[in-house]
């Protein structure tokens, strides 16, 4: 199994004329993805690459049955076109987009927990289930099926990492880039709280990083006496306090932010930390022993 | 995206909060002159307009009793380096005898899904080592209810009048980060005057820059840092490209802000320094951005080694190998390049790269033990 | 209260609206001459700055090819009166070739229980006489919903590109006028320029004042009239007295809206013509409000009668005709005072009004009556 | 019967320590009116002629089973204070206050709508049950029960026309006053479909202005087949076009908001129409002889 994506979602793509759009739809259906609907605005009845496009997420959902979202739109536009996936049914809704305003994020997570939707992003890589499908730019070949689910704050960090895993044998349920932003659509409190009723999933690596209370949330699971094992990596050790390091929550605010704190609040609930990226592999195989247990 | 204390100050009053009736003071004799003229009642508070914390524990704030105190104080002030920044201008604000100092902030948190107030009844410079502040959870902006606040406030808060006067001031503020896309609004301290009336002394304001679409503030101050950038940040600025000076020698031009960071970590675990927190992720097809970023690390003189580490997968590689193929003729520098590329048509990359007599590292550690090794040498 | 063009471009400008890169002109050769210098581009339209309507129909917009022209535009406008409203400024816009108007605004409305959202494909100066804009009901802001819009103006504006613009621009009003209190924010025309820019030609903003409290635009604008006005009229607005002139002879003081309005119908009716709607309903216990009122219709040359018709019910009617029995003594004019003051303590009015020789009429007609023949007989 | 308020209303009053608020206390329950209990933060525990008072309306309610709130307080305050009673279950709130900004009736307006509350206000002189209870200021002498809805735009005009009304032997189910805002907590045509409900009520005799669409809905309710007879005022026949008329609302701002559009749309939606204020007692007369056939 895998959490939120699999080869069932059927997903349409909003702002499928532009760039990204038009180059996700070749990726992601090369991968074995369902695209099978495009949303552009006065573009209606136009095609691309053979996958229809609509005028209106509400039609192009009546007309396939598309289910799930992918959002490529400019970032004022963002807002919009997702509570309209939202409000139009969609389970999943993906925007990948930095530069998102905080505010617009805010209104989004509302909106979906109205819906009783499911929102990643904003300023993330996607996610993917490698060999099932795909909602994002990561390298496919970094990836393959397994038993890890992977949570991540970063886009390259997060492809960086999985391919040392795939090198090393190890394989993923799904990989989850929750974003860089300080609101988020999934945390990664909730993402583990699907991994964790994921019967596939067996032990879970977190990419973590400086600011934020995110890695909290993450020891607060590992620390449960049922948690399924818990690898992470935390990267900043290097950064400068009260500094922002290019993602908005990157910030060490306060000592609770520091790479210190966090590593051995992470460690004193049980979880293997990674030293750095070059020992994601060890901590990873380590919570898998102990998931062997 | 933080401003001066008075740029803040100029927003709360805007959204009708009182603050203290204080005038800028520029660099310059005629700026002080002018200045001196505009206050006409003593004592004043100037205060050091600097973004970096702990101004008050550095001398950045001092009480003048009269003009020639002010004279003294702002010579003093403009010439003293606060972190790594130096005063543009200065605050003068007229020194208000406070009965009470309280600490009111509205800042956007993950965990409540946006927006939370902040409030302690004992603010000032010292509130981090009191007990924390207590926390209202909003989540969207017109969650906001003035009931919930205030069962929050009652244990904390004796006094009821500055209770409401808080509850109402929180409105203001949430409405106000709302409406001009700021993430933090900091009043500390927030003075309670003899009179009853909440005062904001002090206050910090961040934007969210990527509001700027919607709010000529931010716009206007995105402007300014980019005017006041020099010629080849300005470059790199215009590309979006997220830049923070550090204090070592390897020059790292990253993608990801968490790749970035990783990259960082492994210079430092093999015994090297970065020279910078270097973000150029453009979007998937633009890749003239490394044009800019290499010139201003060439020109650097603090950076001996240059490291180029992506992995992208909106980013296609051959694109940005071929980005770097076109550069290389263009730099006067002699410094060396190590490349570490990965990702999305990496396949295509060793070919490019051979082109200019480059090569690429599988992994990042040997990409990183090389620049730290060439960085050694230099 | 409504904004003049110019500061209405100011606000939507600083919430990221495109609006001509204008120059204000104040009366005064010097004014003119440092406008002139600032304005590097000809043709520019020159507009007068005035609230009233139908401004263009009334030669209030002219174009000028050069500064000559410029000249000789201001010196007319400036001396003209548009309703019953001399310009105190102009704006100078940069003449763009437009390639259609468009209208859009967002304004208060009941029947949507909040904001509305108007839109039509043809705008300009003849609006009114086309199809009805499209309507977009909102209600509470945050309920704003592109894909809603989008629907609403599919079948009327045909041009996608034109749709999402107008769209975004829709939504950035709406934000604006919930942030800064205002019940009306229209733009007419919304110009497409060839380019397919929409920008702002002229602008229309309406901020509720009593959004005061927490929007310095409105608490500057209301500072603003009530120093224009002169020392009586201040002290009427200081009471938050609601007063609009009107053409007769009746000075009427009343108190609430609707009962005001009421009364100058009935002197109407019976021959007369009221000089104002004059509304004086101050709280349940000040009633020191009705002497400015008072003074202000006394100073009046136009007003012969003065009629105090009150229905009160926190408004307590021993007070009332106690604050005019020591209004009384310090009255200068010899104008005849009609009263009808009803509802609640009424019993203790009569001998409170007999002390100064006054009396109360127990019906609004008869006191109508009264000041209507008083009038006649001045 | 009566509508919105009758003797079985359990009446909370906010901001009851202030002027306003301790003689309401007096005046409505010399009425008979059922005020049993205060709010006042801050203030909880003290007690204003008997009523005692709390820091809460939560707490208010719990300890005294009100379920309707009169609010008092200072404008900036009232959206806060109003909002707090409707979701503390509150089925009735009024609001006489003028000086609130438009934008926080239309959040309290929403608020009523997503508790099913009713809110009366702002700018309004709240509402009477004569012989039953009252919420507001009028002067009881206007009133005597009897079997005409009143609902009115404007608090002294209602006093005007009902004092006219009761001198005439013409008594009054319930007179309430919406307001001169644009946006209202009551509507007209809200008020008139409660006035239909009420077995009670024969006819209705609606008091309004110029501007705004409220006329609107008066015609649309009495072209109604079911429709109970409505007999009308509506003042500013000679108020100057474009000129705000003390209530924000009051402005002639196109054709249709003039009065005599109005006059004209209610006569021919078959209201009787009054000439001015002399005249109400007639058309109401006329009204009621409609309803008697």
């Amino acid at each position: 199994m895998s959490i939120l994506l699999d080869e069932t979602n059927r997903i349409l793509v909003q702002g499928i004329t532009g760039h990204m759009g038009t180059f996700f739809v070749t990726d992601a259906r090369r991968y074995g993805t369902q695209v099978i609907a495009g949303v552009s605005p006065g573009r209606g009845g136009a095609s691309v690459d053979g996958v229809p496009v609509f005028n209106s997420v509400a039609t192009a959902c009546k007309e396939t049955g598309a289910d799930t979202a992918m959002v490529f739109v400019p970032p004022a536009a963002v807002q919009g076109a997702t509570i309209e996936s939202i409000e139009a049914g969609c389970r999943l809704v993906v925007a990948t987009a930095d530069e998102l305003p905080v505010r617009d994020a805010i209104e989004i997570r509302a909106a979906a927990r109205a819906y009783n939707a499911r929102f990643v992003g904003p300023n993330s890589p996607g996610l993917i289930s490698p060999g099932k499908a795909k909602m994002g730019f990561m390298p496919s070949f970094c990836y393959r099926r397994g038993d890890v689910g992977v949570i991540s704050r970063s886009g390259s960090l997060s492809y960086e990492a999985c391919k040392r895993l795939t090198l090393a044998g190890i394989g993923q349920t799904t990989v989850v880039g929750i974003g860089g932003d300080p609101v988020k659509g999934t945390t990664a409190a909730e993402a583990l709280e699907l991994f964790h009723a994921d019967p596939e999933t067996r032990a879970v690596l977190y990419l973590g990083e400086i600011g934020g209370s995110e890695e909290a949330a993450v020891a607060a699971y590992a620390a449960r006496v049922d948690a399924k094992p818990v690898a992470a990596l935390i990267v900043g050790a290097t950064a400068p306090p009260g500094k922002k390091m290019g993602h908005a929550a990157a910030l060490v605010g306060s000592h609770a932010d520091s790479h210190e704190a966090k590593t051995r609040m992470l460690k004193h609930a049980g979880v293997q930390v990674a030293a750095g990226v070059s020992d994601v592999v060890k901590s990873t195989q380590a919570a898998l022993a102990a998931a062997r247990n | 995206m933080m401003i001066l204390e008075y740029e803040a100050k100029d927003l709360l009053r805007s959204a009708g909060v009182a603050v203290p009736d204080g005038s800028v003071i520029r660099p310059g004799a005629r700026a002080l002159q002018a200045a001196a003229r505009r206050i006409d009642s003593y004592p004043v508070a100037v205060k050091a307009q600097v973004r970096s914390g702990g101004r008050g524990k550095q001398g950045g704030v001092t009480r003048a009793n009269d003009v020639a105190q002010l004279r003294a104080a702002a010579k003093r002030l403009f010439a003293t380096t606060f972190g790594d920044e130096q005063p543009a201008a200065l605050l003068a604000d007229p020194w208000l005898v406070i009965d009470r100092e309280l600490y009111l902030s509205v800042t956007v948190d993950g965990a409540a899904e946006g927006y939370v107030v902040l409030y302690s009844p004992r603010g000032g410079v010292d509130i981090e080592s009191g007990a924390p502040p207590v926390r209202y959870p909003i989540g969207v902006p017109w969650r906001f209810r003035t009931h919930e606040l205030r069962a929050i406030l009652e244990p904390v808060e004796k006094d009821f009048q500055v209770r409401e006067r808080v509850i109402a001031l929180a409105q203001r503020l949430v409405e106000t980060a709302a409406a001009r896309d700021c993430t933090t609004i900091e009043i500390n301290p927030l003075a309670r005057l003899a009179s009853g009336e909440l005062v904001a002394l002090d206050a910090k304001v961040v934007y969210d820059e990527w509001g700027h679409f919607r709010n000529r503030d931010i716009a206007e101050q995105r402007a300014g840092i980019r005017r006041r950038a020099d010629r080849l940040l300005k470059a790199c600025l215009d590309m979006q490209h997220m830049y923070v000076r550090l204090d070592g020698d390897i020059g790292l031009i990253s993608g990801g802000a968490g790749m970035t960071m990783a990259a960082m970590d492994m210079i430092r675990r093999y015994g090297g320094r970065p020279a910078c927190f270097f973000d150029c992720s453009p979007g998937p097809t633009s890749t003239r951005g490394y044009r800019p970023a290499i010139a201003m690390l060439d020109a650097d003189p603090q950076v001996k080694v240059i490291l180029v580490s992506i992995f992208g997968g909106g980013t296609q590689m051959q694109r940005v190998a071929t980005a770097m193929k076109e550069n290389m003729p263009m730099r006067r520098s002699g410094k060396p390049v190590v490349f570490r590329l990965d990702g999305t048509h990496v396949d295509q990359v060793p070919g490019i790269l051979a082109t200019f007599g480059a090569r690429n590292h599988d992994c990042l550690e040997d990409a990183v033990r090389e620049a730290v090794k060439l960085a050694r040498r230099a």
